[in-house]
């Protein structure tokens, strides 16, 4: 029978190759997939495209989740809402060495989700009239102004659950949710890191949050860093 | 009729075309059959579009629940690794393309796989959630009977009911035989039991290829 | 403090008036707000525009949930997917005494999240080239044809839990999530009812299926029919 | 400046618009504050975009979670009735018109409530959910010093920064006074302790309508 789970995330990302855009769950440091962004930037890969909320983030004087894979030059676009999270992308997009697409939060979450849905376009008052609208097609509804969004896809998405059974279900917890359920649907290939694997039939049914059907590999994490006190 | 196949002969054909950790919608009627039909090496998960995936079978007296129940509002049970969600995401599986196939019923099928299943004259229109699994699903897979009750074609040239969706249809199941819809158009690829080719050249009503062994 | 919680269906439903549009959750009898129903229909309001996935469900001779409420000559139109779940529906159809506007089910379900989630309008394939596409706009998208839905609203949705905590967290059992987690969303006032209301703390925050803000009335349903052996 | 308010006098000037039963999106920054600022007897619910709604407050040392953090992704705590979602559900609550208010800070406001608070020139542009909340929120309060370190105007007649939404903002709170935003204009509803109508006029780049008593 078909078996989803990988023995290391190395495997699980072994076929990622150069020039892949990738979505990655997480806000700030919470539900990001560490484990297969650490396998990602050990397989050297390049030329990425990153669909997440932000690249990385700053504690202190250190950054974390997605910003080594930055910092090593290892990423030619940005799609999320708020890059300003690092230095490390600062310099870069100052230094004109990373494209950035910049796109309001929630318009993030629904343009992934509209792509995993097979919705093919939605309208959105979120931005109409600003910087962030040009070049995008508007329309009146109901006397206000709207404009229209496109769905955004992806080559694979690396996503991270607090569990996960053998078929591929996968359970939150806290605020970890955030992208994780809209990018696991959106992807061509979706790769879920877990804190934990468990048999099919271990979690309730009816609690959840991502349906198997949209998991194709998973791995139990192998390293889980806490970076508060 | 004694020549071609029952109702479980096609079930089980078509159960023979679905593969191993498939995702697969069953329509309501004839193709719930297929679910007796997946061999036991195989894992497959049956979606329901009401919220289910990882439908077990019909539930039995004593096992029902009144918030359990399938497409067709029958109490179903549900296997180990099942998820039960709301219709919106149970329509991101469908419309999303994350179905790997559908079986479904269907009143006409054309020459190019175009599908009609959801009304007639004189009917009331009820569609449920044909449109967006034809709109959406890998591979649909239509189970019929070759003709109608009263003898008429139900594969024909082009349809003469209401469409469902244009050129979805990519395999018609029915009684007298096996046709893959292709972009030559429809080519038989197996007879049933007791049927010749001339028996359903009889009964379709549109043009067929014939390979030299059919 | 801002209490939600109602005495009974009776006095949670007391304010719908004649000629309201109300979203009724449940797929056939699975997930139905029976007792809300019940109660509408002792009230006697009339006129009521309903949007449900079917006007009821028919089991043997009887006919089940909304079917009461048609049969009674109190809905003026019906929108919904499956209409054929009842012969009450097809009688007043056929008699020209009910409207219905025919939604295919995954639509019907993305219009009302819509709705819930602020999108102005969305592009589907489903129905494109069909009578249901009659009248309505249509964009090739990426070479395939598209056709532009557009919200659904209602003053009331009547919705069915598993549980409630007081607060009007909701969690759903089995198949009985449905409509109602959208439904929710999208009325101008969410009246739950739920088979247990518990107290604030008592459902886990991240297996929560509709979080409180999306409900305004909480009521314990007094009485749940069983119809399946 | 010893006359005016202070950061927590704003922030308990602004956490007297909340209402019992509210439910509240904080800015990151000041506007924090508007947490320690609700009395006992309202139930207020806090949303933050990245999936809570019944946000507590910042969590202590030893009862931090790696997964549990607010939109300035600070490790925070819930309270009960609390509950965790994903973005597009956080957004639906946003974008939808369910969150009763939000309180953030600005760059800049208009006379007629547009709102520039999201980028500016030099600046790398970073966006978040502002834009979302701007475009859904029933009910937007702008909290922020009365005028920029160099003592220049953030109230003015017309934006010169980038727009995050326009006539989205309902009333400000600064150090000086308390603004409605009106059909008519920008009227001084307040003035903070020790400070004048003229000091108010002196330190505002648009026009302000001053009730006779304000």
């Amino acid at each position: 029978m078909v078996n989803k789970v990988y023995k290391s995330s190395a495997e699980a990302i072994s076929d990622v190759k150069d020039g892949a855009v990738i979505m990655f769950g997480g806000f700030g440091l919470a539900g990001i997939p560490q484990n297969l962004i650490r396998a990602l930037y050990k397989k050297g890969t390049r030329n990425i495209t990153v669909i997440s909320n932000n690249p990385g983030s700053r504690l202190g004087d250190n950054e974390y989740g997605l910003a080594p894979l930055f910092k090593e030059g290892r990423v030619r676009k940005f799609i999320g809402s708020y890059p300003a999270a690092t230095k490390s992308f600062k310099e870069l997009y100052d230094a004109g060495m990373v494209e950035l697409e910049l796109v309001p939060q929630g318009t993030l979450a629904e343009r992934i989700r509209a792509k995993g849905s097979g919705i093919g376009g939605f309208y959105v008052k979120t931005g109409a009239g600003t910087l962030l609208a040009e070049g995008k097609e508007t329309r009146a509804i109901n006397g206000e102004q709207y404009i229209l969004e496109y769905p955004l896809e992806a080559d694979f998405a690396f996503v991270k659950a607090y569990k996960s059974d053998r078929c591929g279900n996968l359970v939150y917890r806290y605020t970890g949710a955030n992208f994780n359920p809209l990018m696991a649907m959106a992807a061509a290939v979706t790769i879920a890191e877990a804190e934990e694997v468990v048999d099919a039939g271990e979690l309730d049914p009816s609690t959840i949050h991502t349906p198997a059907i949209f998991v194709d590999r998973i791995v139990k994490g192998e390293r889980y860093d806490r970076w508060y006190e | 009729m004694t020549a071609g196949m029952n109702e479980k002969d096609m079930a089980r054909r078509a159960a023979a075309e679905i593969g191993d950790g498939y995702y697969v919608n069953l329509g309501i009627g004839m193709p719930t059959l297929v679910l007796d039909y997946v061999p036991a090496d195989k894992l497959v998960f049956f979606h329901t579009e009401n919220g289910l995936l990882g439908m077990g079978g019909f539930a039995q007296k004593g096992e029902t629940h009144p918030d359990l129940v399938d497409a067709a509002k029958q109490p179903v049970t549900c296997i180990q690794g099942a998820s039960f969600f709301a219709s919106d995401i149970s329509f991101a599986m469908v419309r999303g393309g994350h179905i790997d196939l559908a079986i479904m019923g269907a009143y006409q099928v054309s020459e190019k796989g175009d599908l009609a299943n959801w009304t007639a004259p004189g009917m009331l229109p009820s569609i449920g959630g044909a449109m967006d699994i034809v709109a959406g699903v890998r591979r649909i897979i239509v189970m019929m009977t070759h003709t109608t009750k009263d003898g008429r074609p139900k594969i024909v040239k082009k349809l003469t009911y209401p469409v469902t969706g244009y050129g979805c249809v990519s395999m018609i199941i029915t009684n007298l035989c096996v046709l893959d819809v292709t972009g030559e158009g429809l080519v038989l690829k197996e007879l049933a039991p007791g049927v010749s080719a001339h028996d359903v050249i009889n009964s379709t009503g549109a043009a067929l290829i014939i390979p030299e062994k059919p």
